[in-house]
């Protein structure tokens, strides 16, 4: 019984946070929104060679057959840099969905970075992430993948997530449903971690700012109220992480709860990086609501986040379902 | 205690809303919904022209004294005028600033000359006006102001930096707190000012927003010059001046804005019956507490009309309303972005590259940081309404 | 249009609160809470010198004929001095039952303070209030007023609200629905318009221990988080008294809204009171809590005002019944 | 990362598991449920009796290094101890002060000759102990403490005043902070004093609550003796081992809460299924949140668990599960009352005078302030983990 990462999983989120510290992620955040891929498309190459791209992905395809886990690990770190990129789907979603199918190939791909792939859940949305810059693009149509064309950009709420409409082409492979509610709730799962990652940049943002900023002639983070503030977020982001851990030990142990775990830390993650968000605005000021300040990168993001991979209220509602189907344990 | 009209009051009703059907019509037709916090830079030069045409018809400055060229009408008329024109859905007022803020302050503390140089201007809607008082780290802490000016033979020469100021790319003047006592502290040796902005010494840059556009501006004052005599109120008692401005800000409009408010909560609701997340306990009880406050925000605002013919200090009372509304206005960003659901992540080109809820959603979040922030509002009420001590200050 | 208090309405308030501010309220509560009822039966006829009982009743029979306005005055007033009894039953609804019918002596006996009573109201519970001191006890089921059998007192969790189970005797009268509703709908704003005061008090009381009391070398009320908590009661307190008001309103001017606008002041007027109480308890620490402080007497009162004249789950539901049924209103 | 446990904390479980469910039997099987805050009044001897069943069985003081009576366990093994007992519904210990805030306080940081002194009658639940911390008007404010205590040959001599204390009116001992050197600030001076209740100078009197309950006492000091030898740390120096023992408060019993917290939830859901609250989307949405919380909070402590071996700072930690449960289980009276609706206005006659809601209401909203209001933790989250600076002290 040892309910924390291992030596080696918090050895890994620091170099990739030591990895992404020197990339001027900000940087990379703006050209991606403006269309200009090249220094994502490089830090996606320094990621993989970290292994980020073939966590999931099995060994004879150059992956590393990671756990959900691991998952978590890289994906919380992805979010704490804001690093733009169709990851979830790449990383996440289609290695757990093409394990063991023919599709040996394209996993080997993902695992040498080659492959930038993106996918549409059509129960999920209307539009692909990055389609304009993937290398392939799906269409995961209840238990069918297809192959996917893509329509012009869209932005969106968050500029860096740039959204085209896919429609369903040729199909690749039919799949069992156990296969894709797993594959689904891993991207899920990557996304809760994402949000997690990015809620701790931007409670540090909101912490930073509020020892350094001065008004009526103290810091603001001398102030009870913002002290307070902050301190319910380290709290809420405390409780959402083991959600989130608990989730990919459900997904890891193949877990009959594994949806409803999975759903629960999608809802608490999306809460927590959403106050997150919103306290780090009120406690920057006007400022924090400007383009030019990196911030907004980080609020916009979880604002997508948020609605991204199931709504609030959907995943609320399969907590809820899954939880009142048993009376004795609501 | 009773919430119906007296019959006169019907009939300044049934003027507004027949003269607003009769001329938001024609080129004017299609400024209907435009405008507003967010969207100041929708169809601007159009909605200039239909502010002149209201004030050839007599429709700016009501609450201001006859003599001055407004209407002397009470509150609740102008209640009325408000509550029409959101009715109406008529573009947001480009001249407000003028004719809210500064008309009020140059009659209660201008002198003659201001009165007769600047007055005509904005009740005809022919100056366009923004307010310099915002710094960078300033904030909410008007009092630590840093620009300043001194005064040189027949003008006042100004240096410094003024931000968050809206509309200043498009203002023929603005009034500006700046230092006019070099060593002075705080609130002390400020002076209030009246500036061209169309000089070679003011600079104003936009800033970019997160929902894409840049209504708010900074204003960089490099040597800029007024007349010596554009000081409002004493030189050094700026303070004074710029808190009876600041008092004005609070004023009848919110009861148009929150029909405004009505009409984005109906909208979200249509929604939410569209797209079926009405079904969603969760967001449907949201929506009905939504529901819930606007009402009780009408009936405040409509309380508080009633009790300021008293005289009874309305600092407190105005810093309840825009805590409230502030907060309001927020959850129902949020709680549209829910309604709306996976779609709402989808944009257009920009500027118009929000829909309705995206911006509401970004942009509502704003309301809680600007015109004083929820921790100011919530420092006022527990000090100026419950008589708590201050906090110890350094 | 005059959204305010009439002056004689603001002087009918003075009156009220000079009169219970001299009274030793506590007191009164602590002795009536022990059965003793004495000087609770004197306040009784105190207030109803000043007109309090006999606000609804007719003019004919010694009242006052006055509005539903003037009783929300005389209720805030009794709430904010947690004055016990069944003023309630009394004062609100047998009076609006029974105006218009036959029991002309009756209503005599309630606006002469002769008469107390108290009533069961079927479908709002099984106990009615005080019934062990009331002079007459009814049940109202459906339409049908009867009298009531009372059992033995049970306490409560407002030990000053002694409540008994009560069995319909004899029929006393057959009513419209109209006026068992309007009757039902004014005892509930009564109970609103006590909660709000109730609330007031418990503010006045937190504020003025927050000001005198010092902890770690200050004044309690100078810690933000302390003060922004008590701000935050102060604008829930304002915003539930215009919800009671315009319940008021409704319930003279005999709209259609009336049960809405009632349920809505209910739920808001509780609301407002019970976050006063929860943040008193806060404010006050540990001595909050014991029984020999009087603090105590207002925060259990606000329990059971709360979910007394129905719950906040019905009144939540009324208001979301009334409100989704037009859906263009939500 | 994992959360299945060991064979060798499996067959613990199951030893303890077995042993209790034979034990609690016989004259014990009414015990059952019994105790606990807001309740310590239920079949105090028979509780008594109980513990010492414990001791007899090696069960007590598991955690304390064999050498002193205690078995060394881990803190797994600690936990799952725990869970048991909370599993078999076992009736609150009274022990518990005595076991785990004086007795890792005295091996710490006492003599050898109080640890043989004391130890064994803790141990053996022979001696009960409360503790003297809070006082009229210091709250959570410990450092102001203002109780005497002066040497006078072979005796420390105390006078003053103690508020909020557990079980005063049943122990035989209790541990005191006094101040004993007079003109002493804050947290200098203080003392940590070992003071025998049963004398002349101490008299209890118990604390009334709207619980209709008084497990808090009063303890007035006047004169009160204790020998000179019994004072635990260097004297002045009571600070730090009055804040270690505050450190020992944070125990691995948290865990054994929780499945107390679970019952209590379950009976709260029963109870909605029963009278149909559960239909109520509100209070069905409030259900579904507390049972996520509750599973939160054990997630936080298998957590902290996980972390405590390396030694870290725990404070923060501790704050924060404390910030959490509090509020959580608060929330959870709250909506108790809620689902209980009208019928939970009735009750019986005291002292049993609340039913299981009434009490879990009013004893839980008291939850925020015992033990450290809210307010501290989250001043402790806010300096300790974020690093914001602390408040200006005057």
């Amino acid at each position: 019984m040892r309910f924390a990462l291992t030596e080696e999983q918090r050895g890994f989120a620091e170099v990739l946070d030591d990895l992404l510290a020197a990339s001027n992620t900000p940087q990379v955040v703006r050209s991606w929104a403006h269309g200009d891929h090249d220094a994502g498309l490089k830090l996606w190459q320094r990621l993989t060679e970290l292994g980020v791209s073939g966590l999931l992905a099995p060994e004879e395809q150059g992956g590393l057959d990671a756990d959900a886990v691991d998952l978590t690990v890289a994906f919380e770190a992805l979010g704490r840099h804001a690093v733009p990129g169709p990851w979830v789907e790449s990383a996440a979603l289609l290695p757990a969905l093409l394990r063991g199918t023919d599709q040996d190939e394209f996993l080997a791909g993902i695992a040498s970075g080659g492959n930038l792939a993106t996918a549409l859940v059509t129960d999920m949305g209307s539009h692909a992430l990055d389609a304009d810059v993937a290398t392939h693009r799906f269409v995961l149509h209840g238990t069918t993948l297809y192959g996917g064309v893509a329509g012009a950009v869209h932005r969106s709420v968050d500029p860096a997530r740039r959204l085209c409409p896919v429609e369903a082409g040729a199909e690749v492979v039919d799949l069992a449903e156990a296969t894709t509610v797993r594959a689904v709730d891993t991207a899920v799962l990557a996304c809760s971690a994402q949000l997690l990652g990015a809620g701790e940049h931007l409670l540090r943002a909101a912490v930073d700012h509020a020892r350094s900023r001065k008004q009526f002639g103290r810091a603001i983070g001398e102030y009870q109220a913002l002290k307070h503030a902050l301190a319910d977020i380290r709290v809420a982001l405390d409780f959402a992480r083991p959600l989130v851990h608990v989730a990919a030990l459900a997904l890891r142990e193949g877990s009959s709860d594994a949806r409803r775990d999975v759903s629960a830390a999608k809802v608490a993650a999306g809460d927590a990086a959403y106050t997150a968000a919103r306290t780090a605005l009120q406690v920057h000021g006007a400022i924090g609501y400007t383009e030019e300040y990196d911030l907004g990168l980080w609020i916009t993001k979880v604002r997508a986040l948020v609605t991204a991979w199931g709504t609030p209220a959907l995943h609320r509602a399969r907590v809820h379902e899954a939880i009142t189907r048993r009376p004795v344990e609501v | 205690m009773d919430l119906t009209h007296s019959a006169e009051d019907e009939a300044v009703r049934n003027e507004i809303r027949t003269w607003l059907e009769e001329n938001l019509s024609g080129d004017f037709a299609g400024l209907r919904g435009r405008g507003g916090p967010g969207r100041e830079h929708e169809a601007f030069d159009e909605r200039v022209a239909w502010d002149r045409h209201l004030a050839a018809a007599g429709w700016t400055c009501l609450g201001w004294p006859e003599g001055h060229g407004g209407r002397g009408l009470g509150l609740i008329q102008k209640v009325i005028f408000h509550e029409e024109y959101a009715k109406a859905n008529a573009p947001a007022r480009v001249g407000h600033i003028g004719e809210e803020l500064l008309g009020p302050t140059l009659i209660a503390y201008g002198t003659e000359e201001q009165k007769q140089r600047f007055l005509p201007g904005i009740r005809n809607v022919t100056e366009l006006w923004c307010q310099g008082y915002s710094e960078p780290g300033a904030g909410s802490d008007l009092a630590s102001v840093s620009t300043r000016a001194r005064l040189e033979g027949d003008s006042w020469i100004l240096d410094g930096q003024k931000v968050w100021t809206s509309l200043a790319h498009v203002a023929d003047w603005c009034f500006v707190v700046a230092r006019t006592e070099p060593d002075s502290k705080r609130h002390a040796g400020l002076s209030y000012l009246l500036v061209p902005m169309d000089q070679p010494g003011v600079e104003v840059r936009p800033i970019d927003q997160l929902t894409g556009t840049s209504e708010f501006n900074e204003i960089f004052f490099d040597g800029a010059r007024t007349d010596a005599s554009l000081v409002v109120g004493e030189p050094g008692e700026g303070w004074k001046v710029a808190m009876a401005t600041l008092g004005f800000e609070r004023g009848v409009s919110t009861i148009g804005q929150q029909v405004g408010f009505r009409r984005e909560l109906d909208g979200v609701v249509a929604m939410a019956h569209e797209n079926g997340a009405i079904e969603d306990p969760v967001i449907r009880d949201g929506l009905v507490r939504a529901r819930m406050g606007l009402e009780v925000m009408r009936l405040n605002a409509l309380r508080t009309l009633a009790g300021s013919s008293t005289g009874a200090d309305e600092g407190p009372a105005a810093s309840i309303a825009k805590l409230v509304w502030a907060t309001w206005h927020r959850s129902l960003g949020e709680l549209a972005m829910e309604v709306a659901g996976a779609p709402s992540l989808v944009a257009d080109a920009p500027p118009y590259d929000l829909d309705p809820w995206q911006r509401l959603f970004l942009f509502a979040r704003a309301d809680t940081i600007y015109g004083g922030s929820n921790e100011i509002q919530r420092n006022i009420i527990s000090e100026r309404v419950l008589g708590l001590p201050r906090e110890p200050r350094p």
